[in-house]
């Protein structure tokens, strides 16, 4: 049925099967958009959040996807700055990932404003001390540099390639594209820090000031790091489900195998200086400002020191260690639950730096404030993963995403009729 | 345009079947499509800067004239009539109260606006529902006060000459905003000759940094 | 003339918490004063738009030894570190919607410009910032006692005490008029400070030593030798600010003889209090 | 001419491009922007010319001078009148919320009357012919006592037209609401005299002893009293506060002393025993007790030992001791009773003990003690002419002593002994205890009017609504009372025009007399209330009309005062509350809640903590200790003999274990999703208990029991 548009010599089910697919996706689609809608007409009360949690799930949401979209910015820096050649049998993928990743912020952002028609004088009326500012500006560029990296593969379509335009516009697309690459990078070290920053500057708020060096505290450095290290697991792993999903091997083992090293190493250095950074907050930062560190994790039923743990050892030493070493990263087993750990522990740190800010009480005589989200929160919160999804399908089976796919999976030659 | 060619010229070739034919018809699409290019330019252009204005705007006819200049005259200065109250504040345009001072139920002259004055309103004992040029948006505080009692300024800087005019202008509202096309100014582009031109934040900002040294901060002018 | 331009002032407050009743009529005439809205349900006070919110705060101690301290807090006004005026909110409003008046020390809100990205309020320590949840809606024919003074809000915007700023500026105009180049002391107070029937709240200029609050609070202008971050701190033992160690500098102080109370002001590790207590502004420049 | 896609791209390109180089997209920017900035929605309060007017609060007794600032003719804030003679600047919540209770929607907005269930709009004419036409077949009929009239007070002229209303028409069944400045006269007049009342000089004295007065949470004349307790800590005045509950006054004093509910008289008998014991009293104290001290303090001896007190009150014996001695050593101390706001019920006998306690230190008629003195009159109304139906109907006896007796008898007699009820201002159905039986009382009347702003509890029982001004725009004369230590007539003035179809309650009351048979008309026979009050207030009216306020008296009195302990010598017993319940339910007084009429405003109920309230539920208060592993915001049945009530619990230290303290002013039960079918209304859960030789409703608690809901 839309046999013109796939990809020739590729392999994909059938047009009914695909649709079925796309239409129990899409329904959660429709959830998540009618809960936006909700948001927009009858305004933020649809939430859970309030005067306390004025930053909660979508926000976190917001700083999520941007680190796991991370891979997006490493893998494009990798490849095309430091010409590590291999990754251009990932990139394309990345760059969808990242697409998804930070289309999806734009909009989660859309709907946390509270005057979303006014939402551009971030833009219009820029305080350039806000790093929230920086985030904006940094973000939208990045989503343009990004929407620039997608598009050679879009035109790279059966169809689209047909045309002279397009075939040429791609072709020449991707010569420039290191300076793309360059410039994704470039703002993407800041805005993913920039992200960081904005927990780390409100130095009214004990469990989230961080010192730093000049306008940017630690924060802003971590995040960027973290983005890097973690966002290729996420690529990684999302890599790993399509595969399975297709029943298809769409990338090679030594790719991956080197995605998987890069990103253990840089997990592992980050998660060193993520210790040092929280050893440095919980011995000096905060008892300077009277925080005994047991003041952020007791009193309340939910936030304790396993988030701690779990964060930085189990969610970061451990993904570190066995992505670093050769034997646990090339076992498909180990390297799964490697890059999973990743990437809940990115998430996990977002969260933390997001909910768990918000939670602690600062003055003596405030209180906990715990906050679970309703459910147009949630359904918002979906509504991404869910258009993640559709995308990812729709690219997978009308664009030659994955350059590898054709050699690892030899097809009988097109046995399709036009 | 050669390069031009040479580059279709190419991509045809390049590319599969369809497009084989017609290199005159490419140049001929070509030219015109940059004549329709500088058509629809100029058509939008023109509309933009002539037209754009017609349908921004609607105009609303005041009550009645009023001529400035005459009562001017009477009175001798605007304080007569626009003045700050003892309280400091601006009682902005007067109140029936204020003109009954002088008008009666027996018109004063013999124009046919008195007349429809002394007739709709003074009579009925009803405000005139003036449309005021220089209305601002509610989070906007402004101090005459401050303006003209204690740095002096005349009124003519920022409401320009009313005071000698011997009609009103007819109100023109913008339609997305609701305001006086005063504010903007005349000036489609937004581009001043008079300090009176137009009634903006910015407009406000620029000579207070030129008198004060400061923009001000948010809370000197809003509410 | 431009003197009331010109000269900066720093309105302050101090309240003293061993007057203050818990009786409310600073938070009821801190709404009506304000245009602040209500709802039907304002029970869960963590969407309840209270510009002025009173605190109630006990020593944990069980019966019959429990005391209780009500703590009335407006918006604090913080000059940010080292008192430069980098407000915790400020620094981070992406659109300029809040500044710190250089002139006044006061902090604003401009609800035009705030989009709702309620980035102001995490970085608020006090909960000083409140969110319209909800679009503001007057029962029918109560939108009449309005005072166009204040403007009243939209949903989406953040919201807070300004120091009843539109007092400061009746009080200028007045000034203007009478060709005065400077308010007087009691030509400009809050509506909670003139509501207290208490007469806990005193509110004036901290630059100028001829107001009550200067009297009572002693600023020391220099910064606090424990933490640079930290200046304007009280010299006055019984005086203190909420949060004062991380350096957000308040211009709201507190007033206090029971020691508790002042403990209770700030976050101290175990032990750390008896140390610090004594520790008031510079003695030397007294 | 082709036109293919290059010469769509074109005029597409173009189209873009000039709009781009127009002012069109600068322009609309900036409109949009401003667009966004001004949703139609969102009100513009219009300006104009600021002016303030200078008036009375009369929405409790505490009669504060009040300054409405207005734009042009519309009120926009309330706020303290500085000078005024009680408040001096300051003022409380309820006052400056006021401008919520002018412009309530909520509120009755013409003449009503019922049908079926339902309340149809009605005209003034056909409304006071309606109740004129009643009340002729009531006095055709010969029984005029059984027009009946319930008021919040009995002092000014409103009250005044309304007593000379029903004595004129036959009846001599004219009762007030409990209230502070009631319970002031009658203790004044069982020790002191007939005629007499007590103020307190608390802004002077320099040990104040509060058996449960909620000084700071609405007692006396709140704003008074919040001034006089602030200035405590420049005066080095000490208070010492006895009460179950650490209230705020509690919290606020020099020391808080908690007591077994119900035992303050105990507790102020012990303190007297004591002090006659050791001879702490002031020397000149003894000649003033009628038959002097010795009988009386040998009683004392043998009831109230140390030790006996001490197991009653649950004080212990050194404590007792030494507020004694403060007290007796203060150099001006100061006792003072009426438990929480000072209304609702109360015993005399406990006044009767606190004021002994005064006495004994003679801190009578002395600054910073107690005034007593007669009640100040103001008003000179001309004689009433009375018919004979009036006259026999005068005759008759009242149908009790009190409101609550009056409602008692008509649930009790089989014959209709109210045939007409007037409810002016007040809400029974709502603030007495046990309101089931009070609205099944007043079911039983067969024409119920009520005057009230409001559609509150007892206007939805009334067959007919006259709606009356609010405090805001009426002309009326407000006296204070209160136990202040002056007295002060206030006028209120009208400063706006009235928001609804309203009238004044004098105005009302003339229109009534006015369609009246016999002599009624002719005893009310102004033009108008206007022209009424500057007659009968023609006294003080000059000093009214250009001050706004005109001081009875203020000072130190002159008078030489007896002291009479017959009350006490007489061994009457002491309250006990209902019930068989382990825990002891008692009600707590909450400055941000009005206990009475009118309900609480939107602004003060946005105030109220939510360890008070919680979404729609009352959260009551228990000590941690007896609350058996229940948690905060755990559902609990409240069960007392009364009633039951689904409440939530707060657990709070500072509360006495065994007891449960409820918030007053909750539950009520009108449309107004503001405030009202908020929380649980306490009067539905205790009954009254009357007291011995008094007469009062005395019921201070209810015994109760809690289980898990």
């Amino acid at each position: 049925m839309d046999s013109a548009l796939i990809p020739e010599g590729a392999k994909r089910c059938a047009f009914p099967k695909f649709a079925v697919g796309i239409a129990i996706v899409g329904a959660v689609v429709l959830w998540g958009v009618y809960a936006m809608l909700l948001c927009w007409f009858k305004g933020l009360n649809q939430t859970n959040m309030n005067d306390n949690y004025g930053f909660a799930l979508w926000i976190w949401a917001d700083l999520a996807v941007i680190a796991v979209g991370g891979g997006a910015f490493f893998t494009g820096l990798l490849k095309y700055i430091f010409k590590v050649d291999e990754l251009k049998n990932i990139i394309n993928f990345a760059v969808i990932i990242g697409f998804i990743c930070y289309s999806s912020a734009l909009l989660i952002l859309a709907i946390d404003i509270g005057q979303p028609l006014r939402g551009w004088f971030i833009f219009w009326h820029a305080n350039v001390h806000s790093m929230l500012t920086e985030v904006a500006f940094c973000l939208s560029c990045y989503f343009a540099v990004l929407t620039i990296e997608f598009i050679p593969n879009i035109l790279e379509n059966r169809q689209a390639n047909k045309i002279p335009f397009f075939h040429h516009l791609a072709h020449n697309m991707h010569g420039v594209m290191a300076i793309f690459a360059a410039t994704g990078a470039f703002l993407s070290f800041f805005h993913q820090g920039s992200l960081g920053g904005v927990a780390g500057v409100m130095y009214g708020r004990p469990f989230a000031v961080r010192e730093g060096l000049l306008i940017w505290p630690w924060t802003f450095f971590l995040f960027t790091w973290s983005a890097a290290a973690f966002g290729p697991c996420f690529t990684l792993l999302v890599t790993k489900i399509t595969e399975t999903i297709t029943g298809k091997k769409l990338v090679k083992d030594n790719v991956v195998h080197l995605l998987a090293k890069i990103s253990g190493w840089m997990i592992f250095t980050y998660i060193i200086a993520k210790i040092i950074d929280t050893i440095y907050w919980a011995m000096v930062t905060a008892p300077g400002l009277g925080f005994d560190i047991s003041r952020f994790y007791s009193d309340n039923s939910f936030y304790g020191y396993w988030i701690l743990l779990t964060e930085i050892v189990i969610c970061g030493v451990i993904p570190g260690l066995l992505l670093i070493m050769k034997s646990t990263r090339e076992n498909p087993a180990l390297r799964l639950v490697a890059i999973i750990l990743g990437v809940i522990g990115v998430c996990l740190n977002r969260w933390v730096m997001v909910l768990q800010i918000m939670a602690i009480p600062v003055m003596s005589f405030d209180t906990w404030a715990l906050y679970i989200p309703s459910w147009q929160e949630v359904a918002t919160t979906v509504l991404p993963v869910a258009y993640g999804i559709i995308l990812i399908a729709v690219t997978y089976r009308y664009l030659p995403v994955f350059p590898q796919e054709k050699e690892l999976n030899s097809v009988e030659p097109a046995a399709e009729t036009k | 345009m050669s390069k031009k060619e040479n580059k279709n010229e190419s991509g045809s070739a390049e590319s599969a079947g369809e497009c084989t034919a017609g290199d005159t018809k490419d140049d001929k699409g070509l030219g015109l499509g940059v004549i329709f290019f500088i058509l629809a330019f100029v058509i939008c252009f023109l509309s933009g800067t002539l037209l754009f204005p017609k349908l921004l705007y609607s105009k609303k006819e005041q009550p009645f004239n009023f001529n400035h200049e005459l009562h001017v005259g009477e009175t001798g200065d605007c304080e007569s009539c626009h003045a700050i109250r003892e309280d400091g504040s601006f009682n902005g345009i007067p109140k029936l109260a204020k003109c009954q001072e002088c008008h009666t139920e027996t018109p004063l002259g013999e124009t046919e606006d008195e007349a429809v004055f002394t007739e709709m309103y003074v009579a009925k004992e009803k405000e005139v529902p003036w449309y005021v040029y220089s209305r601002q948006p509610d989070c906007v505080f402004f101090s005459h006060a401050a303006h003209t009692k204690t740095e002096g300024m005349d009124c003519v800087t920022c409401h320009g000459p009313i005071g000698t005019s011997t009609n009103l202008k007819p109100y023109e509202e913008n339609r997305i905003t609701g305001y006086s096309r005063e504010i903007w100014g005349q000036n489609i582009w937004g581009i001043k000759k008079h300090s009176w031109d137009r009634m903006k934040m910015d407009d406000c900002a620029e000579c207070h940094k030129k008198e004060t040294g400061h923009q001000g901060y948010c809370f000197q002018c809003h509410k | 003339m431009n003197k009331i331009e010109n000269k900066a002032h720093k309105f302050g407050m101090v309240i003293d918490l061993d007057k203050c009743t818990g009786c409310g009529s600073c938070m009821v005439s801190c709404m009506s004063e304000n245009n602040v809205p209500f709802k039907e349900d304002e029970s869960n006070k963590k969407d309840s738009i209270t510009w002025m919110r009173v605190y109630k705060l006990t020593n944990g101690k069980s019966f019959p030894d429990t005391e209780i301290v009500y703590l009335p807090r407006p918006c604090q006004h913080c000059g940010g570190k080292g008192d430069h005026g980098h407000s915790p909110c400020v620094s981070v409003c992406p659109a300029t919607a809040t500044d710190y008046g250089y002139d006044t020390g006061i902090v604003s809100q401009i609800y035009t410009r705030c989009f709702g990205c309620r980035y102001c309020m995490g970085a608020c320590p006090y909960h000083a910032r409140y969110f319209n949840w909800w679009d503001p809606k007057w029962p029918e024919g109560m939108e009449k006692y309005l005072s166009p003074d204040v403007s009243p809000r939209m949903r989406g915007v953040v919201e807070k005490c300004s120091f009843c700023f539109h007092r400061y500026q009746a009080a200028k105009d007045k000034a203007y008029y009478d060709g005065r180049d400077d308010i007087e002391e009691d030509e400009y107070q809050t509506a909670c400070t003139t509501a207290c029937p208490s007469g806990a709240i005193v509110f004036g200029d901290l630059n100028n030593p001829a107001h009550r609050v200067h009297e009572i609070v002693k600023p020391d202008p220099h910064p606090w030798p424990n933490n640079p971050n930290v200046v304007g701190k009280s010299r006055n033992p019984n005086v203190f600010r909420l949060l004062e160690r991380l350096g957000t500098n308040p211009k709201v102080y507190y007033l206090s003889e029971r020691e508790w109370v002042r403990k209770a002001g700030d976050n101290y590790l175990d032990g750390e209090w008896d140390k610090i207590k004594n520790h008031h502004g510079s003695e030397s420049h007294g | 001419m082709k036109v293919d896609r290059r010469s769509f791209l074109g005029l597409g390109l173009g189209a873009v491009a000039g709009f781009s180089v127009s002012p069109v997209l600068l322009k609309l920017t900036d409109d949009s922007s401003i667009w966004t900035q001004n949703w139609p929605w969102t009100p513009v309060p219009v300006d104009g010319e600021v002016s303030y007017e200078n008036s009375v609060c009369s929405l409790c007794p505490g009669s504060c001078g009040i300054s409405v600032r207005k734009i042009d003719d519309r009120p926009v804030k309330i706020e303290g009148l500085d000078e005024y003679p009680i408040n001096n600047g300051g003022a409380c919540l309820h006052g400056i919320s006021g401008l919520q209770y002018l412009y309530d929607p909520a509120r009755v907005k013409s003449p009503l009357k019922k049908n079926g269930d339902k309340f149809e709009e009605i005209s003034w004419d056909d409304a006071i012919s309606v109740i004129a036409g009643k009340l002729n077949d009531i006095r055709t009929a010969g029984s005029p006592e059984k027009f009946v009239c319930i008021a919040d007070k009995d002092r000014g002229s409103v009250p005044e037209l309304f007593k000379r209303f029903l004595k004129t028409f036959g009846s001599s069944n004219f009762y007030t609401m409990p209230g502070f400045e009631s319970y002031l006269k009658l203790t004044a007049e069982a020790m002191h005299g007939k005629g007499m009342t007590i103020g307190f000089d608390l802004e002077n004295s320099d040990f104040v002893l509060s058996f449960g007065a909620g000084i700071i949470e609405g007692w006396g004349s709140p704003v008074s009293c919040f001034k006089a307790n602030a200035s405590r800590k420049e005066r080095e005045a000490k208070l010492y506060q006895i009460e179950p509950r650490l209230s705020n006054t509690a919290a606020g004093a020099d020391k808080w002393l908690p007591i077994k509910p119900g035992t303050e008289a105990d507790l102020a008998l012990g303190i007297c025993s004591f002090i006659l014991k050791h001879n702490l009293y002031a020397a000149t104290a003894a000649v003033r007790f009628k038959g002097g001290l010795n009988k009386f303090a040998a009683q004392l001896q043998n009831d109230y030992s140390l030790s006996k007190t001490s197991e009653i009150t649950g004080i212990k014996e050194s404590e007792i001791e030494e507020i004694a001695t403060l007290f007796a050593k203060a150099k001006m101390p100061i006792a003072v009773f009426g438990k929480g706001k000072g209304d609702a019920s109360q015993s005399l006998k406990e006044f009767i003990a606190v004021q002994t306690l005064n006495c004994l230190m003679d801190n009578i008629n002395k600054k910073g003690g107690v005034f007593i003195q007669p009640v100040k009159t103001y008003l000179e109304f001309p004689e009433e002419t009375l018919d004979d139906v009036a006259k026999e109907g005068n005759e008759k006896p009242r149908l009790g002593q009190y409101v609550h007796d009056l409602f008692e008898k008509i649930n009790t007699s089989s014959q209709p002994v109210v045939d007409t009820l007037f409810v002016y201002q007040s809400n029974p159905c709502y603030a007495l205890h046990d309101t089931k039986t009070i609205k099944q009382a007043v079911g039983k009347i067969p024409f119920v009017v009520s005057f009230s702003s409001f559609l509150d509890e007892t206007a939805k029982e009334a067959d007919i609504i006259l709606p009356v001004h609010t405090f805001i725009e009426r002309l009326e004369d407000v006296p204070s009372g209160a136990g202040l230590s002056k007295t002060v007539v206030g006028l209120s003035k009208p400063v706006v025009k009235p928001v609804f179809n309203t009238k004044l309650p004098g105005d009302i009351l003339l229109l009534l007399a006015k369609a009246l048979d016999g002599t009624v008309a002719e005893n009310f026979a102004w033009e108008s209330y206007d022209e009424c009050l500057e007659t009968v207030a023609k006294n003080i009216w000059d000093s009214l009309f250009q001050d706004g306020y005109a001081i009875l008296e203020e000072g130190v009195p002159e008078e030489s005062v007896e002291v009479n302990v017959a009350f006490l010598t007489g061994n009457p017993s002491s309250i006990q509350a209902t019930g068989d319940g382990e825990l002891m339910l008692i009600p707590i007084d909450n400055m941000r809640l009005p206990s009475a009429a009118p309900a609480a405003s939107p602004f003060s109920i946005k105030t109220v903590s939510d360890e008070v309230l919680k979404g729609r539920d009352t959260v009551v208060e228990i000590n941690p200790k007896t609350a058996k592993g229940l948690k905060n915001y755990d559902y609990v049945a409240l069960t007392t003999p009364v009633g039951t009530a689904k409440v939530m619990i707060h657990l709070n230290e500072g509360i006495m274990p065994g007891v449960v303290g409820m918030v007053k002013g909750l539950g009520h039960s009108f449309d107004n999703k503001y405030v009202s079918n908020k929380g649980v209304n306490i009067n539905e859960l205790i009954g009254p208990v009357i007291e011995p030789g008094s007469g009062l409703d005395a019921a201070f608690g209810v015994k109760a029991k809690i289980s898990k809901a």
